[in-house]
This record gives C-alpha cells, structure tokens and sequence, in this order.
C-alpha cells in the first residue's frame, strides 16, 4: 500500500475520522497507509505542507482559491460543512442580529474570517446592520474568546464550530450559524467550509493514494454517522464526554458533506462574488472569480 | 565616515538579501523590492501608518513600564544577597512563565484591554531586565560607594554618579535586547486578544501566508528603531561612555 | 555596639581587635588593642610597616568599615562635621572630569564654589576638563586633594596623600595642607611612610607595630612649626631614630 | 541557611499561589493542588517526561550554538568599533526580526526537521547575546589587556585570564535571559513545526483551555532550571566572584 | 615607522614627538626631543616632575603605545627577550589569587618554578592565597614587583615600585633587585620620585624637564654600588642638587 501522510490538529476534529480509519484499518482497506502527523495549531499545518513534509492537510476553499490565483497547484475536496456561529449565552436578552448594538462580540479567526463576513453580510443586506461599526468587536485566540464567553465579559462570540458545540452544552445557544447566512446570502445548501487539501501535482502522481484515502474518509464518516458506539471510545481523542461529547457527535454528523462536488462548486462560486463584495480583494487575492480547479474532482 | 558605514552596511544587505532572494526564490522569501512595494501600498492605505503607531505605543508603555520596575528590583536583588536568596526562585519561575500563559492569565483576569495587554508584556519582560541589572549591580565597584558615603553623596547623586554609570552598559544591554523581545512579545498580544496592531496584521498575512506584507510591516518597525538608535541612543551612549580609554 | 558619639573634643580610638576573615578561608589579626587619640585641632601622622594595618584603621574611622570590637570617637558636631578624606588609591570616578570630580564631593551649599586658586595651586588648571583615565597618577592624586580640601573639612583623614609626586610638588602640597589645615580648626590624621614628611607636618607622630597592629609608642612635637628648621628637622629625626631605631 | 532560605522561598511561593488562587477562583488559574494532579497523571503517563526530554534537548542544543556564535560575534563587534560601526544595523535588524517569520523561513527552507527547528531558535537568540557580550566588551579595561600583552600571555591565557573574567557577569546574563528565551522560542517552534516537546502539549492544552496542564508543564521545565542553577551555575559563579570584595 | 630594531646591545629613545588628543578635545604635547640611552646592563633612573611624561615613555617602550613620532630600540634578541615591567599602579588580576597572577606571568617553561623564596623575601608568603582585594596596597605593589622579577627578566621597565611602602621594606626590596639585577644581565629603566633611592640604585639618572618632556640632562655615577657609603651618597646628593638646583 501506498504510504501518505496527512497532518492535522492533534485535537482537532480531522483527527476523529483518522482515528476512526486507523482503528478499523480502513485505510489498508483502501490500499493506502495513513501516516498522521500531528500539529499543534492550524498554521503549523499550513507550513507542513508548504514545506513539502506531508501531502494532506485541511483548511478551507477560500484559501486554496487564493493560492492558486498566486500559482500554486492546490486543490480542495469537501470535508465537512460545519462553521463556526453566533453564540450568545441561553439567558441573553439577545434574540436575534438585530439586538447587536453597543455589545462586546468576540470574533474568532480575525477580520478576513469567513463566517464572520456572511454574518455581517446577512446583518447589512437583511437588517442594514453593520454589526463592526456598531458594536465593540473583539478579535483574538478561539479558546480565549471561548473562556470570556463563559465569563460573561462577551456578549456574544462568533467561534469555529467545535468551540460552540462545547459552548452549548455549557448553556448556550446558537444566535445565528454561518451557514444560514452563506444560504441567506444566495446559497443554495450547506457548503463544505473545510476539505481536504493537497498538491494537484501529488494527487496525479499518486492516484490509488488520494483516492483510496477520499474512500476511507467516507467510509469513516459512514460508520460515526450510523453508529453511536464509535463515540465513547474517541472520548480521549475529543477530550470531551457527556453531554458534550453528545452535542458535538450531533454537530459533526450535521456537518457531514451530502451533496456532489458539482453543487459544492456552484455555490462556492456564488459565495466567492460575496465574498469578493464583502471582503475585498484583501480576502480573496487578485481572483475575480473562484480559481478554475480549486474542487478536486474524483476520477470517475 | 560614520554615515558613509553605515549607508554602505544598508547597500550590503540589501544587495545580500537579493542575491540570496534571486539564489531560492520562492514566495516565502520575496526580494526587497517586492516588499517595498507592499510597504507603499500599506502606506498609501493608511494601514500601516495606524498599526504601527498602535504597536509602538505599547511597545513604549510597556517598555518604560519594564525598565523602571525590573532596573529597581533587579538592582534590590543585586545588592542585597539575602533578598535575592530568596527571591531568585521567584524570579527564575517568571523568567520561564511561557509568553503565552501570562497574556492569557492577564486577559482573563482583566479583561481584553489595553491595560492588560500592556501589563501582560511588561510582566514577560520584567524578569528579563531583573536579571541583566542583577548582574550589574553585583558588578558595582564597592570602593566608589564608599568614596560616595564619606562624602555624603545625597540618594540622588549617589545614582546619577555612582550607581547609572556604572550600571550602564547593562542597561544598555537590557534596552537593546529588551526592545525587541517587548516587540516580539507584544506580536502575541495583539495576535491572541487585540484587534489592532502589527502583530494582528502580521497574523493575518500568515493566514494568507503573505511573507512580503509580513516583511514590511517587520522592516517599518526595524526602520523606527534604527531611526531612534541613530538619532537619540548612539549620541547618548557616545556622550556616556566618552571617559573610556580609546583602544589604541 | 559602636558608640562613635557626638560632640567630643578629641579623637579617641580604642579598637580591642580587628580581624578579616580572607576568602581563602584564613582569618587575619589586622589590628589588637589599638588605642591612641589625636588632641582638638591637632595634627597626627600615623607611621607603620606596610599591611599593619593603617588603611584599615582609617576605614573604621571613616565608617567604612564596622566590623570590629571596639570603639572610636570623631571630634566635631556629630553628622554635620565634614570629613576631608583622601583613600591610598585616588579613587575619582573614571566617568565625570576632574572639576565634576571635586564639585560632586561639595555639600550642597558650597557647590557653586569657586575652584580656580585651588586647581591653580595644584597644577590641575588644565586638566579641569579630563577624565581621571587621562591623567599621570601623580596628577589623579592632586586630583584627590584637590576634592578633599575643597570641602572645607572640619576633619581630615589623609592616606599617604603625597607619594607619586616629585619632591617640589610635593613640598608645596604640604604647605597648602598646612594653610588649609591651620585656616578653619581641623583635627587632621594622615598616615605616612616618610617620616621626613611627619616630622614637618605633624605635633605628633604615632607609630605602629608589625600586624596585628597596636601603638608602639608616639613621638610628640611641641615646637610649633614656623621654628622647625632643616637643622631642627634633623635633629627631630635623629631623636626620632634613637627612640624608634627599627624605622630607620 | 541557604537551604532553608530556598526551601522558605518555595513556600511562600507556593502560599501566594493558594491564596490568590482562592481569591480569584477560575478555572485558568488552578490552585496548586490541582496542577500537581496533573503533574502526576502526566508523569505517569509517560507524556510529560517524553515531551519534556525533547525540549530540553532543543534547549540546550540552541542554547550552546546560540551562545558561541553570539559570544563570538558580540565580544568581536565590541572590541572593534568599525566592525560595530558597519553591522550595528545587521544586528539590529535580526534582533527584531519576529519569531515567527525566521521560523517559519527556516522551515520552508530546510524542511520541517530538527536541524531547522534548533536553528531557527538559535537565529531569535543570536542577536540577543550579540548586544549584550558586545556591551560587555566594550567595557573591558584596556589596563589587563596591556598587562597581559606585556608578560606575553597566550591567546588562550588572555581568553581565560583576562577577558573571561571580565566578561562573566554579562555572560551570566545573556546565559540566565537566553535560556528563558531560547524556550520560549522553541514554544514557538514546536508549536510551528513539531509533532512533540512542550510547546506542542502546552498548545494542546491551551486549545482546551487547560491551564492546568498547561501550568503543570511549565513547572516542570522551571524545576529542572531551578536544579541546574542549585547544582551547577550557582556553585560555578560562586567560585568565579569570590574574589569580589564583600559588601560590609 | 618604528624599527624597534633587532638585537641591540644599548637601550636607545629616540622620540621626536608624541601629543595626546584629551576627550575634551584639548591636544596635550606630552614628548618633544626625548633621546636618552641605556648602556648594556646599565641601571639607569629617570627622575622628572609628576605628569611630564614619565609613564608615557615607558608604555612607549612596552609597545602599549604606538601613535607618536620617533623611534627606539631595546636590547637584546627582539622577540625572545622578556620584559619585567612594574606598572605605576599594581595591576594585579583582581579574580586571580597573588601566587596565580604572578604564575599566569611566567613563560611556559617557568611556570612551575618555586616561589617560595621570593614571595618570603617580599614578605608575600601568608598573602599568596589572598585575592588583590584582600591586600594592603604595599603589599599589592610587592606582589606585582614579585611578578616583575619572577619571569627572570632580560630587561627591567620599574614605574616607581617603592612607593607606599615602609622605609625598611622598600629599602630591603631595593637590595632585592639590585640582586636580581645583578645575578643575570639585564638593563634596568626605573621611574622614581625618589632621589636617594636613584643614587643608591643606578648607573645613571636622567631628568626629565616639565611637559613636553625632553632631558634636562644626565648625572652618571661611576663608583661601583658597594662604596656608595651613607657618606658618599650624601655627596652625590649634594652634586647633583648643584647640578640640577630645581629638584630639591
Ligand atoms: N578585605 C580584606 N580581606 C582580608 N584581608 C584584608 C582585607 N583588607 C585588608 N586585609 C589585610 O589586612 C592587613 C592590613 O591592611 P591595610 O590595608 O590596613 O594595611 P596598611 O597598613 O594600610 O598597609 P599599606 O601601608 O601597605 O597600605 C593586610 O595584611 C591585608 O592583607
Ligand atoms: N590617554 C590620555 N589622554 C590624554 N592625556 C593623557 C593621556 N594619558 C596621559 N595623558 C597626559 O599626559 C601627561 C603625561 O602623563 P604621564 O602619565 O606620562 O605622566 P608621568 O610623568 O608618569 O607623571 P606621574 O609622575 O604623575 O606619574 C599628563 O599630563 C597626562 O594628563
Ligand atoms: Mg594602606
Ligand atoms: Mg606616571
């Protein structure tokens, strides 16, 4: 079996579908051997890859689309279409976008963030709400911002999803998720954020590596989406249990890609207009549109 | 002369880094004129211009803050034994207190604020100059305090003329270093709880993994200490050390 | 412990013992019951073998050092009596000029002084403006002098003030210290190696023992000293040899 | 007495950490206890001492590259001034140069392996030991230096009489600062770029927000500092300044 | 420039000029016109008014100086020959025990030679573990006279050795070196304030004038060291006050 090797966050939630394979040999199933290399933060990843020293990372369409309007060979295959969403605690008197005014909004991922963008995207077109000028914004660390939630110096937090699986069951509650604003905004269904990404050059030269990996992947998807037992033990893998673990089980199966890479594209595409409106060129780079190729399509 | 040196010193790295930038081009390694035009565009903006300013105040808070809190201390500890007996565990614990935990400490307990950034690098730093004046005011030449006593130098005079000059090349080893390690602090500040400054933008690029950007706003902040070094430093350290022997 | 008490009129010292501790771990008698004293506005001269013990006699005085048993007394009011002290070492600070020097030692009041007739006397007119490290060492310690006298001490504590310099120069400090001595009332007590010197300066001479050091006995001179002529100088020092024949 | 001096130290340490930590309970400021459960759970693991291996690998690997190159350059700008002159800028440059951005270069270029990761820590380093050594050869006494070029003292006699001596205090200095600083950097580097060592747990840690462990590893790295610096550095400086005189 | 040349049987000065440039900006003539010679294994004195240039000349023929205008020659074989130089101030290795700085002199092949005779003749023999700190500045002086004479020396350059030292111990240090001088051939250069001391010692003395030093003239005594009676030296010390009135 071909080797590969994917880097991930050693507790991100890639690593549970690595676990799940390796577990269940899915991937010498498949014909291929997964090496995991684990990192500790996503730029840590970044480099891994830029550096040459793993084939398989993930990260999101967008930034694959900007690499390679700068001439890299990037390519992207939908890995889950979880995002990040507003979280305001249960007992908040805020109910909807149009409360936010005057708050404190924790925002995770920077100003370039994409779940961010729809949902200020959403507050302007639908409420003519600019949720950056007329609130107090607060950019920094996931976990940290996740901490001054709990805390209750925030009003409310914009974080990557698993962040807010964890915030609800500690007693919170979803304002509104990135992915009802990208449809709010024009979408047609939930778009895979994250994928997996990889050099197009190594996928060609490797074919029976990437697709036997994209199958396994699936295969692992399958079996934590049908079965519950899988959950209990990837509680060390998730460092979470109880009704935590419950919660995030739930959000992970709801992210689980359903649709054909041909409408994940489509609306890629659409969300890209937005998102050149919202962002600027500062977000999307010098591409108009979404970079031809920027979806790895499996040979059929 | 000088300026002759050092205008060649500049023509020499910059012609170094395009030859090494011409030798391994790759987009993590731009040539110099790639990242001077990004510094014109993040000029013209007005983006670099505001984050700059915003990181160099804090880099000043908390570098004034360091120097005065950890030169008092460090010179406490220096010349009292006792004192630093006990108290070098301490300071040897928050020498080694990774950046990391105290900003988060220091956000979380006083909230996402300038005060507590500005204190959490200061706290970083702190430890740093404790050790550097520690090792100067041991190095204090006992008979010029005693020279100083029987002549009933007063608190003040005994600093300036006995205690400053001596201890100056320490301090001038501690500003020097300790600029660039509150700068480097204060990138982690600004990347994990504030929404301004250099070291915001700088994470940004890296998210786009936009090494140009990165390397100008880098090089707009070397640019200011060089200037401040140049204008306000080297004339003060010449004027300080003017007593020394020359080599012959 | 050490009662070194206000107001007396004479300068008494009574040391039971004085001992180092080396950091090689031996301990070192330096001085054993030492007691002598030195009349109101009298002139003592301290002679003794080199490592007796004189330095550190001076140290004690000058509340260098407290480690000792014993006890001494300063004559004078208590703290606002003015000790004009010159170290065997001339000890200014390497890092201001030779005015600075002498300026920083005055008090307050007289900081303003003018110093012109006293750097003329010394020799020093041209050298107001160097640092000690570019001095000849005979100048340093005109230097040295020149910040002990500039004072106007109510005591002066003087450590071998004139070695280094030519006999002329010498000669003519000698009469300057006696000017200045004899001007305002001063106790003075210097130590000295050159009885010749001793016997022109002082009223009396007091003369140590090998380490650990005690008085071995004092030679006094009641002749004022506008009378003591080379003849007279001569025949002190021949009675002087006949009384203390090891001191040549 | 020192031991207990030390060993009181701790306690009070460890008291204002249990008092604060009740003051202010929070789930990111654990009470003492707490971090020693997850110290041992840690240890017990494995984890925590297979990481902390690693590190203190990387440490001291950067450690002493960074400290020789530095010391090397730095003693060399500082004893000559047209050198200085021409590289001031360089060392500038590199001394603000952000962490991130030499690591990640180092990285791109050399791969994601050991040999790059150390070196990029000892690259943030360098330019830190460079500023401090230099002051510190700038403030070396021309007098020794003559001395041994009179008695024709060798390289390596001059090296180990003359300059080390003299050069000690801004060598413990730069080594106390620059260890703190070289792991704090390879808390960077490992987060970056490695699979393991304690930057890569504390980060770990820190996306899960637990201080504990987070607190617990640190702990553990100052606790083998604090044991080289009881058995090794203190008795070794002890040795090297005894010679100065001790404050009475 | 300066052809210190080779193997030359006389000590030979020939310095046409040296000035120093002050720090505040002043030029001090320092030397003008200075020729002098040394005859083979002659013992002369140089005696002149303190800050003419005494120690300049010498630190001129140690080669610690080199910016002046002139040339000079020492004897003996060029590069083998070593030099026992006693500096004006003790310049003892303050981190170096007594026996170790004056062993760390010694050229190899002496390095382990017994010093026990000559640190008792010095009186030296309790001191040998003291650190400089630790001694009286006769003694120190003893010290750096027993590093001079140690390395057997071919040439002696003496900055006034005997100064701060009791009357019985200079005189016998005098014998000493005169033993020194005397059991090896070797050409002695020695700086003195001390005119008894010059005629009891030396071949010849050289006086100097005022800065810019030039030579006044010589006095030159034949009569072999032991018929220098107590009588005839009082004669030669009469002639030479005709001869040179201005010097007491
Ligand atoms: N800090 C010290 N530690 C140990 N021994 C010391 C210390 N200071 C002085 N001594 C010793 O005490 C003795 C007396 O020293 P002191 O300086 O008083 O001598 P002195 O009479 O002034 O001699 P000199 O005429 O040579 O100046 C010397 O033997 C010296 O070695
Ligand atoms: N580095 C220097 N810069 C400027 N002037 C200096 C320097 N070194 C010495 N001088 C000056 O040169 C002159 C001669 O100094 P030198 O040390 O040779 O005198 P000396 O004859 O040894 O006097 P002494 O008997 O007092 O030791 C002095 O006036 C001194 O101030
Ligand atoms: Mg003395
Ligand atoms: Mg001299």
């Amino acid at each position: 079996a071909e080797r590969m090797h994917v880097g991930v966050l050693k507790f991100g939630t890639v690593s549970w579908e690595l676990d799940t394979i390796k577990t269940h040999g899915l991937d010498e199933k498949n014909g291929v051997e997964i090496d995991i290399r684990f990192f500790a933060s996503e730029d840590a990843t970044n480099v891994a890859l830029m550096a040459g020293d793993i084939d398989v990372m993930v990260s999101d369409w967008l930034w694959v689309s900007r690499q390679r309007s700068a001439g890299e060979d990037l390519t992207f295959f939908p890995y889950s279409t979880s995002v990040g969403a507003m979280m305001v605690p249960a007992a908040s008197p805020i109910k909807s976008l149009t409360d936010l005014k005057a708050k404190k909004i924790g925002v995770a991922g920077g100003p370039l963030d994409k779940s961010w963008l729809f949902i200020q995207g959403l507050a302007r077109d639908r409420f003519g709400i600019d949720l950056a000028d007329e609130n107090e914004i607060v950019y920094g660390a996931p976990p940290l911002l996740a901490e001054k939630a709990r805390q209750g110096e925030l009003d409310a937090v914009l974080n990557f999803w698993h962040y807010c699986a964890r915030l609800e069951a500690d007693g919170f509650r979803r304002l509104v998720s990135a992915n009802e604003a990208a449809r709010a905004l024009g979408a047609t269904g939930d778009v895979s954020a994250i994928g997996y990404i990889f050099h197009e050059k190594w996928a060609r030269s490797h074919p029976e590596a990437i697709e036997g990996f994209l199958k396994a992947s699936g295969e692992a998807k399958a079996l934590l989406n049908r079965s519950d037992e899988e959950w209990p033990r990837l509680e060390p893998v998730v460092r979470a249990e109880g009704r935590e673990l419950d919660v995030l089980r739930d959000r992970y199966r709801e992210g689980i890609p359903n649709r054909t890479v041909e409408e994940e594209e489509e609306d890629a595409a659409r969300l890209y207009t937005v998102l050149m409106r919202l962002g600027g060129e500062r977000l999307v780079g010098p591409g108009k549109t979404l970079a031809p190729g920027t979806f790895w399509r499996v040979r059929e | 002369m000088p300026v002759v040196t050092v205008l060649s010193s500049f023509a020499a790295l910059l012609l170094v880094w395009q030859v090494s930038a011409g030798l391994w081009p790759s987009r993590s390694f731009p040539a110099p004129f790639a990242v001077f035009q990004t510094f014109l565009a993040e000029s013209a903006s007005g983006d670099l211009p505001y984050h700059l300013g915003i990181t160099l105040w804090r880099v000043a808070a908390a570098f004034f803050v360091a120097m005065i809190i950890g030169s008092v201390i460090g010179i406490l500890l220096g010349s009292r034994q006792n004192l630093d007996r006990f108290f070098n565990p301490w300071v040897t614990l928050f020498l080694n207190i990774p950046a990391l935990v105290v900003i988060v400490l220091a956000y979380i307990w006083f909230g996402l604020n300038e005060a507590a950034a500005i204190g959490a690098v200061a706290v970083n730093k702190i430890p740093n100059v404790i050790v550097t004046m520690r090792e100067g005011a041991r190095a204090i030449d006992p008979r010029y305090s005693e020279m100083a006593s029987v002549y009933r130098f007063g608190a003040l005079d005994r600093l300036r003329h006995i205690l400053l000059p001596q201890l100056q090349p320490y301090f001038a080893a501690a500003s020097r270093s300790g600029i660039s390690l509150i700068w480097k602090i204060v990138l982690v500040v600004e990347l994990l709880g504030r929404s301004n400054g250099v070291g915001f933008q700088i994470n940004l690029f890296f998210q786009l993994f936009d090494v140009a950007a990165i390397l100008a706003y880098t090089l707009a902040f070397v640019a200011v200490i060089l200037l401040i070094e140049f204008t306000v430093v080297q004339p003060l350290e010449h004027a300080s050390t003017r007593w020394r022997r020359r080599a012959a | 412990m050490h009662p070194h008490a206000g107001a007396a009129a004479r300068l008494k010292v009574d040391i039971a013992r004085k001992s180092f501790r080396a950091s090689s771990g031996d301990a070192l008698d330096v001085l054993r019951d030492l007691h002598f004293e030195v009349g109101e506005n009298e002139f003592a001269c301290i002679l003794g073998p080199s490592g007796c013990g004189k330095t550190t006699t001076l140290r004690i005085l000058l509340g260098l050092d407290t480690d000792y048993e014993g006890s001494f007394q300063l004559p004078g009011l208590g703290n606002g009596r003015r000790i004009g002290a010159v170290f065997q070492e001339p000890l200014l600070l390497p890092w201001r000029t030779v005015e600075q020097n002498v300026r920083q030692a005055l008090p307050h009041g007289l900081r303003d002084r003018n110093l012109d007739s006293l750097f003329g006397s010394l020799g020093l007119k041209e050298m107001r403006n160097f640092y000690p490290g570019e001095l000849s060492l005979g100048l340093a310690r005109r230097a040295a002098i020149a910040r002990a006298i500039a004072i106007d001490p109510d005591i002066l504590l003087l450590d071998e003030p004139f070695v280094s310099l030519d006999e002329p120069t010498a000669q003519q400090l000698r009469h300057l210290l006696l000017a200045v001595w004899s001007e305002r009332p001063t106790t003075a007590l210097m130590v000295t190696h050159n009885l010749r010197e001793a016997i022109m300066l002082s009223d009396r001479i007091i003369v140590l023992s090998e380490r650990p050091a005690h008085v071995i006995g004092t030679f006094d001179i009641k002749l004022p000293r506008q009378y003591r002529s080379d003849q007279v100088k001569l025949d002190l020092l021949r009675s002087f040899n006949r009384k203390f024949p090891d001191r040549i």
